[in-house]
């Protein structure tokens, strides 16, 4: 294989990359605004879904496959599915509604994009690190290593907290029942 | 062959796994098969500290060598073993043995198989024991759970390798203490006496938790040999330069020992935090002799025999001083008490008074040695009373006793074995096992007189020895007062009387008790062990620093140098040891028998001697004295009680001399001065009154308007905010 | 043209604002519990991005701090939403409706 | 890794369009081997389940079944589709448009996209470089359940809505003991890489990661009846139990948007099944580990002819096995009763949970006392020699042999002993079949 042959393909998957990051990105970032704009709350947490899975294609891209599965068990499969569940159980009618007020409307778009655009000129003017990590194949084992290593006490008070939240939530959705009983 | 180190760690687990069994089936369970399991699994650990035990002492795995005389060569003379791992990575510390690593580890050496001997065994007899004894209570399961928890605990706390660990299993054990004291909460008392044991305890931990915050700035978390090798010089009392050129002051080191040692105050009941024990008493019986009496409160004299090396002079008086204070005000409380439990837990807190003054006079083997002789009399003398309080339905006092010996004599007898043991019984050089452990620690109190002396020290270091001397005849009448109105006389509640009776399982840890308690001074070699320990130790430690002997350093003397290489001494030289032991042997030698006699002859029918003497005034004043435990709640209760009233009535005499002298004051001012002006100026003045008001109130509208409660408004002002400032700050990028 | 740093922190801080303006507009409290988990997922793609990008390596090994943080964020938005759910099942049950604007008692 | 670009990786792709290819051509050949592979092999596999599940119904109700299209009624299936894509495609005028339409799509491309992970033979993979292929296809089954929360919920109907959050909550639980058990075997394995884990197991029936420990074992029998919840199988189709909520989450459903949502369960049965068959059961490799011998032999040699015709029994072996574990939970649908939801959660929370989390706790002590024979077979030792086993780099292996020796008779006695009893029952209960299904013939019926 030639160099100029190795260069040829690096530039054709640079493209493909390229056309996979906006496909993603344009997942993401349409239903994102989907969630904000929907005025169904079950149809935000679909365009929700979408973000998560947009961003989950994100991961892939910047070399994150493990996150990528985690995002979407966790997120997806887990936390979505909860919110989807509190939906279910709070709404009176199934399609309910709460309008915001105009002002309010007009307030968040102008607020919000005041911010984005801060935020891009910050960002498009910045010179930020250049590091880039070069591994072809991703280091499942390195990443869990790095987990039970370096960050074995954030590890550890997670789980703690976990436990904490497990108890919590069972605690507080069950004093519930007690009352009604 | 297993190694000493695998078989300890595996005895500290199993009772960890029969916890946490009971701990999620052991309802399930139910009464006699919960029990079984957690007395199957602690007598795994008790088969498994043996095993190592052997093990331990026989290095070429020859348990019966047929040429020998002796069936084990005591002293294996073999390296202690010492397994530090890393644990938690944290900042670089000066001295750790992994670098920027907090460890744990395991530290075995001879006295943690003697500590570990002693707690498996005394606990597997109070697990049998309990069976019989805890039988018709409803949290039966329960209660073994607390039992395993709390023997992993201990036995965690024996193993630990740092004193980090040590502090961990030592906040486990209170937390077991706590939950067994308060075991019959619905009781009012149990629930306050587990509180006061907790809090109590807290106090002294508090002490602990500022020593090891000296010792981790200074060293990081060093392992034990570790920790004396560097600081084993302390006992010289002058600064100590470490490795890394850091000073170690010596004024700080002996504030890092008092604090340590205060953790030992507070766990092992010594002046001034002794109140909690005796209330401890309201827990089962089984756990006063288990907790209370044979091994957690003998934590802390553990824990002053592992930081012994590194206390300085200075820590030294001030732990002889307390043991000194201890021993003799709980004996004499103890003479006064009539409740069989209280009388016990004052005398289990003059022994351990004992064992730290042994401790603080440098008597690192007789206060060990102490420890587990008493262990195994004080767990029998407990484990006697539950008995009697069994066979009494669970009546404790004992001017409601006499004459059981009728009726439980196997009680009676061990009862009255432990008793002899407890006040040195002897003849002709031969004793119970209290006697030999006493003996040792009072020969050394007498070394110390000597040395004092020779080394023209105060007067007063004679205390030392004195004290304990009379106490030791104390000690004898009123163990003697207790059996003798237990079970001798005639009984004094007839109906009580008649329906006692004792349960055959219970028989089996008394006998077993009652043995040890004869044998165990002379015939089980713990002494000899505890000598062993030492020398492996130090030869341990000379390996890196030669000039090592933190566990011999002999004050008040003025030591200036050890000599490399020699052989660690425990005390004084041998010539001074012989005249402390003559000494003491004039002055106690025929204690027991002083002691005992006079007890039965004041006793022996019930009060009939004892009553009319407490008659007269001046006794009778002493008696209420002692029977009050010398005003030691009350006083704590009253001072600080008075701090906080001192205080509320302080703050409460400010604001109304103060406050409200400026308000009443500003309020005439107001008064006369509208009745000076008359009621043209009412106006004036009330416009000017309604104005204020008028303006707070609207000042308060304005400024409740934004508290909506409504989240989404919050969020969008912090929006706008953010944003407002963004578009600042946008606006200068652009422009520039 | 090469996708680099700044594609993937304009796509996160595009998420973010979606997700403020998602808080300021929802009235339903799940709604505005989406919105933050929005942030919370525009926060996840800045610190994986720059890890890969401007973090990836100290002395030739791979570095994994941003990833083992996003995991965390993960594992505490689940957290955070378990927790949250119960809350608004108990306020659902006091006050029969899912609107924030109506939980004001405190109101001063 | 090694062994991965040892063992011609994208063997296929190398065949067909060279060394080299531009990079055009790959993205082509990619999209028509998903679209003409993928799409035709999921077709294929839910019709023919489908077909056989009503076959395995007929003869466990001691009926025939499906007879009458094609040869024992094979092309019923194809008939059903074609009435289906004919039908009206209903939506109830209260529904939400939108989710009701998108819903059987989510539900049908997860299960879709997680068939490119598995490893039908050790060249016909699609992507062998995924190195979380087992915690991806995981990852993308959790995402289906939406689609079917989603599906009763806007069906707007109570029955649907009822449906719908009996998956959410099923599927939310089950999926941890689903994941533990998973993490047990690829503890065991040491990756997460399907390929991988098929090289793992190339040495015969005892080197299959089932009989690696007895915690594996155990794992496998907590992995399928977690896969049964969560693919909403009987006993545990508690979201479309006829005989409560109609037909559960899909009761407004009709036509081609039915369809999808059978498809997509089938898809998953096969899916779930595939993972087990690549995580325990020894993916594409035979019983004596012939194919893992003759594999690195010829691809050594570079005897192309013999790695195609390898592939091609390495598929047919795999898919038998996953359709073998079809079969099992075909069996037990109609053999065992729908539970209560609280029972199932209960059986979840409470039973599997604990059994799940214990089982991990042993895997770990296992594997940290028993030393392994590390490598791959044929590559790093001989399976079939003790010596190799004996002198394992990581230790004695000697007990890890005897175990997986044991663990492996246990196992091939049990499923003797069912297969046995099966053919035992079908033999002995041929006769009470005819008499139950030979009455008289409607014509020869009395006339009324």
């Amino acid at each position: 294989m030639t160099t100029a042959n190795i260069l040829a393909i690096a530039d054709q998957q640079q493209a493909v990359a390229a056309v996979l990051f906006y496909i993603f990105a344009g997942i993401s970032a349409i239903s994102a605004l989907g969630v904000v704009i929907s005025r169904n709350i079950v149809r935000t947490a679909v365009f929700l879904l979408f973000t998560l899975v947009g961003v989950a294609g994100l991961y892939f891209l910047l070399n994150a496959e493990f996150l990528a599965a985690v995002q979407l068990v966790v997120y997806a499969g887990g936390t979505l599915i909860l919110i989807i569940f509190g939906v279910m159980l709070t709404s009176k009618s199934p399609f309910s509604r709460f309008e915001p007020k105009a002002v309010e409307v007009v307030i968040a778009i102008s607020v919000a994009s005041v911010i984005f655009f801060a935020l891009v000129l910050a960002i498009t003017r910045t010179k930020f690190a250049v590091n880039p990590t070069d591994f072809t194949a991703y280091p499942i084992d390195k990443l869990g290593q790095t987990l039970l290593g370096d960050f074995l006490v954030p590890f550890e008070i997670v789980s703690v907290l976990l436990l904490v939240v497990m108890i919590g939530a069972a605690y507080l959705a069950k004093g519930r029942r007690r009352e009604a009983d | 062959m297993p190694t000493p180190a695998l078989l300890l760690l595996i005895a500290t687990l199993l009772p960890l796994a029969s916890f946490t069994i009971l701990l999620f089936i052991g309802k399930r369970m139910g009464t006699p098969l919960a029990g079984v399991l957690a007395t199957l699994a602690i007598g795994g650990s008790f088969v498994c500290s043996m095993i190592a035990l052997m093990v331990w002492l026989n290095p070429s795995g020859q348990y019966f060598d047929p040429s020998r005389q002796t069936m084990i060569e005591w002293g294996a003379n073999k390296n202690p073993i010492n397994l530090p791992y890393q644990w938690v990575p944290i900042g670089p510390g000066i001295q750790q043995d992994h670098p920027n690593f907090m460890d744990v580890g395991i530290y075995v050496d001879s006295l943690t198989i003697v500590m570990f001997s002693m707690i498996t065994l005394v606990a597997t007899l109070v697990h049998i024991f309990s069976i019989g004894y805890m039988r018709e209570d409803p949290r039966f399961p329960r209660f073994f759970t607390y039992l395993g928890l709390f023997c992993f605990s201990m036995l965690g706390l024996v193993i630990g390798g740092t004193l980090l660990q040590l502090f961990i299993f030592w906040e486990l054990v209170g937390l077991c203490s706590y939950l067994l004291i308060g075991f019959w909460y619905e009781k009012k008392s149990a629930s306050n006496a587990a509180i006061k044991a907790f809090i109590t305890n807290r106090v002294g931990d508090f002490g602990f938790l500022i020593g090891f915050g000296i010792l981790f700035y200074h060293l990081g978390n060093v392992t034990l040999p570790k920790m004396w090798m560097l600081l084993g010089d302390a006992g010289f009392g002058h600064d100590i330069t470490l490795a890394s050129g850091v000073i170690f002051p010596a004024g700080l080191l002996t504030v890092m020992g008092v604090g340590l040692f205060f953790g030992a105050v507070g766990k092992s009941a010594q002046f001034p935090l002794h109140v909690w024990l005796p209330d401890a008493m309201e827990g089962p019986t089984p756990v006063s002799a288990l907790i209370h009496a044979a091994t957690m409160v003998a934590a802390g004299v553990y824990l002053v025999g592992r930081i012994f090396p590194i206390l300085t002079p200075g820590a030294k008086l001030f732990v002889a001083i307390t043991g000194v204070t201890t021993l003799t005000m709980a004996a004499l409380i103890a003479l006064a008490q009539t409740d069989i439990k209280k009388v016990l837990a004052y005398s289990t807190l003059s022994q351990l008074g004992y064992m730290i003054l042994a401790m603080g006079l440098g008597s690192w083997i007789g206060g060990l040695f102490h420890l587990i002789t008493h262990a195994f009399f004080k767990a029998l003398l407990f484990l006697g009373s539950g008995s009697v309080i069994h066979a009494a339905h669970h009546e404790q006092e004992l001017p409601q006793y006499g004459g059981l010996i009728r009726k439980i004599p196997v009680t009676g007898i061990t009862f009255g074995v432990a008793v002899l043991a407890i006040a040195g019984f002897s003849i002709a050089g031969w004793g119970f096992s209290g006697f030999y452990s006493k003996d040792m620690i009072l020969a050394h109190a007498g070394a110390f007189g000597y040395l004092a002396e020779s080394s023209g020290k105060s007067s007063a270091y004679w205390l030392f020895f004195y004290l304990p001397t009379i106490i030791a005849y104390v000690t004898a009448f009123y163990m003697t007062r207790c059996w003798m109105l237990t079970f001798a006389g005639k009984p004094r509640n007839q109906h009580l009387y008649d329906h006692a009776r004792e349960a055959p399982i219970m028989w089996a840890p008394l006998v077993a008790l009652a043995v040890l308690s004869v044998i165990g001074g002379k015939y089980l070699g713990v002494s000899e062990l505890l000598q062993s320990g030492i020398r492996e130790s130090t030869q341990y430690c000379r390996a890196v620093v030669p000039k090592f002997d933190g566990f011999g350093t002999a004050w008040p003397a003025e030591a200036t140098t050890t000599t490399e290489g020699a052989e660690p001494t425990a005390a004084a030289s041998s010539d001074i040891m012989e005249k402390g032991h003559e000494l003491m042997h004039h002055c106690v030698g025929w204690a027991w028998l002083v002691g005992i006699g006079l007890g039965v002859i004041i006793y022996w029918n019930g009060y009939s001697i004892a009553g009319p003497l407490t008659k007269f005034p001046p006794v009778n004043y002493v008696r209420i004295w002692l029977y009050r435990r010398m005003y030691f709640d009350e006083l704590y209760f009253s001072v600080f009680v008075a701090i906080v009233m001192a205080l509320s009535w302080l703050s409460a005499t400010f604001d109304k001399y103060i406050i409200d002298g400026i308000v009443n004051g500003v309020g005439g001012l107001v008064k006369r001065t509208a009745f000076l002006a008359g009621w043209n100026d009412r106006y004036v003045v009330d416009g000017a009154v309604n104005g204020v008001a008028t303006l707070s109130q609207e000042l308060g509208a304005a400024v409740r308007a934004p508290q909506t409660g409504r989240i989404r408004m919050y969020v969008t002002v912090l929006m706008v905010a953010i944003g407002l400032g963004l578009a600042g700050a946008i606006i200068v990028t652009l422009s520039r | 043209m090469e996708i680099g740093l700044t594609h993937f922190l304009i796509l996160a801080a595009f998420l973010f604002v979606c997700g403020i303006a998602s808080i300021m507009l929802k009235r339903n409290a799940i709604g505005i519990l989406m919105g933050v988990e929005l942030i919370l997922n525009a926060a996840n793609v800045n610190l994986v991005a720059f890890n890969r990008f401007s973090y990836g390596t100290i002395n030739g090994q791979p570095v994994l701090a941003g990833q083992v943080f996003a995991i965390f964020v993960i594992v505490l938005a689940a957290a955070e939403a378990a927790v949250a759910l119960a809350i608004f099942l108990n306020f659902y049950n006091n006050f029969a409706t899912i609107d924030v604007e109506r939980a004001q008692n405190l109101k001063g | 890794m090694q062994i991965l670009s040892d063992t011609s990786n994208f063997f296929f792709e190398k065949l067909i369009l060279g060394d080299n290819p531009p990079l055009w051509q790959t993205i082509v050949f990619d999209l028509v081997v998903i679209a003409a592979g993928f799409a035709a092999l999921v077709s294929v596999i839910a019709m023919f389940c489908i077909w056989w599940e009503r076959k395995v119904a007929g003869h466990m109700q001691s009926r025939i079944g499906p007879n009458r299209v094609g040869p024992i009624g094979i092309l019923q299936s194809l008939a059903d589709g074609l009435k289906l894509l004919l039908k009206e495609d209903l939506m109830p005028r209260d529904a939400d448009w939108f989710l009701f339409r998108l819903a059987p799509y989510l539900a049908f491309a997860p299960a879709f996209a997680a068939f490119l992970a598995l490893p039908f033979a050790p060249n016909l993979v699609f992507e062998p470089r995924l190195n979380v292929g087992v915690f991806w296809v995981l990852a993308i089954l959790s995402v289906e359940v939406m689609g079917v929360i989603l599906a009763g919920w806007a069906s707007n109907n109570k029955w649907s809505v009822y449906g719908g959050m009996r998956e959410a909550c099923q599927m939310v639980s089950y999926e941890i003991p689903l994941g533990i058990s998973i993490i047990v075997g690829v503890m065991a394995a040491g990756t997460l890489n399907m390929v991988e884990l098929g090289h793992l197991q190339s040495g015969g029936l005892h080197t299959w990661l089932i009989y690696k420990n007895p915690f594996v074992f155990l794992a496998f029998i907590v992995y399928f009846i977690a896969s049964l919840a969560s693919n909403k199988r009987a006993p545990f189709d508690l979201p479309e139990s006829e005989s409560e909520l109609v037909a559960g989450f899909h009761t407004e459903y009709s036509g081609l948007r039915f369809s999808f949502f059978f498809f997509a369960e089938y898809g998953a049965m096969f899916v779930v099944g595939g993972i087990q068959a690549a995580l325990f059961l020894g993916a594409w490799n035979d019983p004596f580990g012939l194919i893992g011998f003759y594999f690195h032999k010829f691809s050594h040699d570079g005897n192309t002819i013999g790695l195609i015709i390898l592939n091609l029994i390495g598929l047919s072996i795999f898919i038998g096995k996953a359709m073998t574990i079809i079969f099992v939970q075909m069996w037990l649908r109609w053999t065992l009763p729908r539970p209560r939801i609280d029972q199932v959660l209960y059986a979840c929370v409470k039973v599997l949970l604990p059994a799940a989390c214990a089982i991990l706790l042993g895997a770990a002590i296992w594997q940290l006392l028993v030393p392994d024979r590390p490598g791959y077979p044929w590559v790093d030792y001989n399976p079939f020699s003790a010596h190799d086993w004996i002198y394992s780099p990581a230790g004695n292996g000697t007990l890890g042999l005897i175990t997986q020796i044991v663990l492996m008779l246990i196992g091939v006695g049990v499923s003797t002993a069912v297969v046995m009893w099966v053919l035992y029952a079908a033999a002995s209960g041929r006769n009470l079949k005819q008499r139950l299904t030979d009455p008289a013939p409607i014509e020869r019926a009395p006339a009324v």
